[in-house]
C-alpha cells in the first residue's frame, strides 16, 4: 500500500551515549528524578552535556500517566528544548523516540535528543497498576498476565507449545542476569524451580512473569556527523519498524503472531538484514510466550517452531543466538523496555565483560505494549 | 460474593446488554448497514463504521475460544474464588465475550469446548451472563443470520 | 546548534481531509466515538475509506488522559495500523501529529495517516480539569486561568498592554463565530459587554477565556503524489516549527516570550515565507493574551506592540490580518487546537462562506499547551 | 479555614522545606557543585544538575513578580475568600515562589512591591510562607551569597 521505502534515515543516525539508574525498590526517587539521573549519565556516557541537548522525549511513567511529562523531564533538566514530547504506545513507545528523534534531526529541528525512561512504582504510586476496570473485571479477568496466559492457552492450542519451553526462555535470562551485578535477580533457575513456582494465570507461573520495579534508563541519538567526535564510538541505527495489532484480545483475529511480524519485517528491510546476520537478540519479555512469538514473528524460525527454537540452550550466551544478554524484563528489571535498548548499545561497544557477545555486530531490540497490543523494533549496528 | 466485588458500569452504550440479560438473554448490536453482529458495544460498526445499529438475540451457544485459571486474586473480592477460570467464548455469531465457565472443573474446560449461556444475578441491576458446557451441537446457521 | 535545516518535508506531504462533529454538549458521545466520527468525516472529506488508512495518530483526551488511547481509536475504526501512536505536547500536540505523520510517510512507513482529537469534558468526566493539586494550591492558585492571569499582568507591567486590547482579541473571535453555524457562541459582543463581564481571575474577565466543550475534529495526511487523485485539491504543509519553554511559570525566565518565537522562525524558514505572505492566521487563544503573544513572536509586529497590532479591527474578517476565522477556541469551541487546523485548510480551499478570506494562499496555524509550557506552528498553502 | 482546604503533601524532597516553615524559617536548597539556590525541591540542581545540595535559610525578602486576584473559587475551600490575591514573589536569593499578599487590599498589591515573609500556621504540621508588604530595603547583597 505504502510507496516504495525511501528509508532515509538508514544508518545516518546513532546512538551516542547510554544511562540507568540502579533498578529494583528505590526509596525517596522520584521518577522525574529517575529520568533525570539515567539522562545524566547517558550524557556523561556520550561526553555530553545538558546544555548540548536540544530534544528531551520521555514515555511516560506507566505508575503514574500524566499530561505534559516531557516538560517536567524537561524542567528537572534545566532547559527549554526545541523539541520535547511524550509519546505513547506503551511498551512499544522506546523505540517510538528514537524513530521520532531521527525524524526531527533529519529536518534540522534539533540535534542531541535524549529518549529517557523512569518509574517508581515499587516505592511510589502503583496507581496504574492497581487500577481494575473494565466490564470484563465483573469475570475476575484483570492484570496483565491474565492477557498473556490467554495467549499462551490458545498458542498451545494451536501449535502444542510446551511448559519447558516457556521455562527455557525463564532459564536463559536467570543465567545471563547472574553476570549482570545491575540485576535484579541474579541467582539461576532449574527447570526443577520453574515447575516448583507457583501459578500465577494458569498456565503462566511466577517465573514466566516479569516483577515491577523502580528504575530509569536513558539514550542519546545524534546525527553520524555529530557522532564522529564524542567520547564512545556510536551504534548506528540500522533498521526501525512498528506495527499495532491495536484491538482488545477479543476483538483481534489472530492471537499467535503479533505486530512483530509487519514491525520486524519494515527493520530488516530498511536495514538491509536477515536474520542470519544477527548476533544477539533483546527481545521484549514482559512475559515468556512473547519472545518466543517474537523469535517467529522476525523469522528466525517458522510460525509454530518457536517452542523448539528456544530450547538446548540455542538463546543462552554461547548459543547459537543469544537472548537477553542482561537478563531481560524477567530478571534484569520488569521497566518496559528502555533497557534493552541500553543493553544492546553495550553489546555492540563490547562493553559487557562476562556477559558479552564476543564480537557482537549486529543486534534485534523488540519492545512492545498491552497485551500485544503495539510492537516496534529497532536494529543497531556497529558500523554502517 | 462481596459488595466490593467489581461490577460493570451501565453506560448509555452498554444498557440494552445488561437489561437483557436480567431478562435471561443474551442480545448484541448488529449493524444495519452491513449486518455484522458486534460486541464490545459501540457507536460505530468496527466494520463499516455505520452508527445505525439494532439490538438483537443471539443464540448464546459457542465455543471456549481460551481460558485461564487464576491462582491468584487481583482483587480482594476474588479472594475466596481462586482457583477460578476466566474464558474468552467465540459465540456461533462470531463475537467473542470474556466470561466463566460453570457446571465443570476448571481441569475439564478446553480449547473448542461448546458451551452456552446461562445467567446469574449478582445485583438487583447486573446480571452476569456465564457459560456452561454442552454437547456438541450442529452450527446453526439460521442464527448466525 | 543544530545542522544546516535541509527541510526534507516542505511542500511533500498535505492534508486532504478535514473533519468535525458538532461542538458543545454532546451527550451520549464518548470520546472515542468523537474521534471515530470526526476520522470518518475527514476520509469521507478526503474520498478516502477506513481500508485506506495505515496510520492513526491521536492527541489523548485531557478530560480522561490514558495510556494506549490510539489503539483504542483504531480498535473503534476496526483496523489494525501499521503506525499508530498518542504523542502528547498537551494543546501543541496536533500540529505534532501532523509532524509525526509526515515523517513516516517520508519513510515509506505508512502512506495515508490520519491524525484526531476527541473529548467530552462536559458531558462526560472532568476529572482532569477539576484535579486540584500540588503545593502551589494551598495558596489557592488553580485552574488554567491563573497562569494566563499572571502572565497577562506581567506582560502589562513590562508592556503596557490596555484590557480593550485584550477586548478587541475577544470581539474579533465573537464577531466570526457569528458566520460559523457549527460555533459554540454566536452572539457577537461589544467592548461594553466585555468590560461588564465579570473577572473570573483578574485581570482576566469570563470573555478572557475559551470554554470547555465535547467535540472532535480530525485531519488525514498523505503524500503529495497519493493526493493528486483525491476528491478535494490538496492543502499543502510549507512549513512546521516546534519550541518548548518547558518549565513551570516559577522556573520560566522569561514570561512575555514563548517557545512561538524559536517555533515561528523554524517553521516560516521551512516555509519560505516572512509574515506578509500570510493571508490569515488561525492561532491557539485560550486565553486572549496569547494571540497577542503569539502574533509579536512570529514577528507580525515587535515584542510588545501586539496590543495595537490587534486593535482596529486589523485582526477582523476584512483586516488586514484575520485571526481566528471560524471564531477561534474563544467562540467556536475551546477544544484544544486541532479546529484550527481544519479551519485553516477549509480557508485554503475556499469552503468558508460568508466568513471566507478571499484568495487565501498562506495560512498560519498555533497550538499551544500548558501555560505556555509548549508551542507548534503549522504553515499551510494552497499552492507547493 | 475548612479541613478540606487543599495542602501541600510533604515528600522526602521538600520535608525540610515545610519543617523549617513550622519554625518561622524560609529554608531552600542550594547546591553544593554550583552554589545555587533552587526551588520548587528536586533531587538534581536545576543548573549543573548535582545531586549534592544543602538546605540553609534565605531572606524571606523579595518583590511581587506577578500577581492575579480570583473572583471565582475553583475550590470550595475558597468560597469563602474572594476576591482574594495570589502571587508569584521573586527572592532576593532568586528562585520564586507562589503565594498570597497580605496586610494590605488586594488593589494594593503591584508588580516590584517589596515583601517579606511571615508565616501562617494552617495545621499542626503545615505552615503557609505568605509575604506583606515592606519599606523598600536595600538589595542584600550578603545574603545572596
Ligand atoms: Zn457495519
Ligand atoms: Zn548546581
Amino acid at each position: 500500500m505504502a510507496r516504495t521505502p525511501r528509508w532515509p534515515f538508514r544508518s545516518r543516525y546513532c546512538i551516542v551515549g547510554v544511562g540507568n539508574t540502579a533498578y529494583g525498590r528505590l526509596p525517596g526517587w522520584s521518577h522525574v528524578a529517575l529520568n533525570v539521573e539515567a539522562i545524566k549519565r547517558a550524557l556523561d556516557d556520550a561526553g555530553l552535556t545538558k546544555d548540548d541537548v536540544d530534544g528531551v522525549l520521555t514515555k511516560a511513567p506507566t505508575s503514574d500517566f500524566q499530561m505534559l511529562y516531557s516538560t517536567k523531564v524537561a524542567q528537572a533538566l534545566g532547559i527549554s528544548p526545541r523539541v520535547t514530547a511524550t509519546i505513547d504506545q506503551a511498551g512499544a513507545s522506546n523505540i517510538g523516540l528514537i524513530w521520532y528523534a531521527m525524524s526531527v534531526i533529519d529536518a534540522g529541528m534539533a540535534e542531541v535528543v535524549v529518549c529517557s525512561y523512569g518509574d517508581n512504582p515499587l516505592t511510589g504510586s502503583r496507581a496504574a497498576y492497581r487500577r481494575i476496570a473494565g466490564d470484563e473485571a465483573a469475570y475476575g479477568l484483570m492484570g496483565a498476565p491474565a492477557g498473556y496466559a490467554l495467549i499462551t492457552r490458545r498458542y498451545m492450542h494451536e501449535y502444542g507449545l510446551k511448559p519447558e519451553q516457556l521455562a527455557a526462555v525463564a532459564i536463559a535470562c536467570r543465567k545471563h542476569a547472574s553476570l549482570n551485578p545491575n540485576a535484579q535477580f541474579r541467582e539461576p533457575i532449574t527447570l526443577e524451580d520453574y515447575f516448583n513456582s507457583r501459578f500465577v494465570v494458569e498456565p503462566l507461573r511466577l517465573y514466566d512473569c516479569c516483577p515491577i520495579t523502580d528504575g530509569g534508563a536513558a539514550v542519546v541519538v545524534t546525527s553520524e556527523e555529530r557522532a564522529r567526535d564524542l567520547k564512545k564510538p556510536p551504534v548506528y541505527v540500522l533498521g526501525v519498524g512498528q506495527s499495532h495489532p491495536a484491538k482488545d484480545l477479543v476483538l483481534r483475529e489472530d492471537w499467535t503472531t503479533s505486530g512483530a511480524k509487519e514491525s520486524g519485517r519494515v527493520a530488516f528491510e530498511m536495514a538491509g538484514i536477515t536474520p542470519q546476520d544477527v548476533d544477539l537478540v533483546e527481545l521484549y519479555d514482559c512475559f515468556t510466550i512473547v519472545p518466543i512469538i517474537t523469535l517467529e514473528d522476525y523469522g528466525f524460525c517458522k510460525k509454530g517452531e518457536g517452542g523448539g527454537f528456544v530450547e538446548g540452550g540455542r538463546i543462552e550466551l554461547g548459543g547459537e543466538l543469544p537472548l537477553n544478554t542482561s537478563g531481560g524484563l524477567l530478571a534484569e528489571t520488569g521497566m518496559p523496555g528502555m533497557q534493552l535498548i541500553v543493553e544492546a548499545v553495550r553489546q555492540l561497544r563490547g562493553e559487557c565483560g562476562p556477559r558479552q557477545v564476543p564480537d557482537a555486530k549486529v543486534a534485534v531490540v523488540s519492545n512492545q505494549g498491552g497485551i500485544m497490543t503495539t510492537h516496534a523494533t529497532l536494529v543497531l549496528g556497529r558500523e554502517r | 460474593m462481596t459488595a466490593e466485588r467489581p461490577l460493570p458500569e451501565i453506560t448509555d452504550q452498554n444498557r440494552p446488554f445488561w437489561e437483557s440479560a436480567r431478562a435471561g438473554r443474551l442480545t448484541l448490536q448488529r449493524c444495519r448497514n452491513c449486518g455484522r453482529w458486534r460486541y464490545p458495544p459501540a457507536r460505530h460498526c468496527y466494520w463499516c463504521l455505520s452508527d445505525e445499529a439494532e439490538w438483537a438475540p443471539v443464540s448464546g451457544r459457542g465455543t471456549v475460544y481460551s481460558f485461564v485459571v487464576f491462582h491468584q486474586a487481583f482483587h480482594p473480592a476474588f479472594k475466596d474464588q481462586v482457583p477460578y477460570n476466566v474464558a474468552v467464548v467465540e459465540l456461533v455469531e462470531g463475537p467473542r465475550l470474556v466470561s466463566n465457565i460453570v457446571g465443570c472443573r476448571n481441569d475439564e474446560v478446553y480449547v473448542g469446548m461448546p458451551v452456552e449461556a446461562v445467567y446469574e444475578p449478582v445485583t438487583d441491576e447486573i446480571t452476569l451472563i456465564k457459560f456452561r458446557p454442552v454437547e456438541v451441537w450442529e452450527r446453526a446457521d439460521a442464527v448466525v443470520d
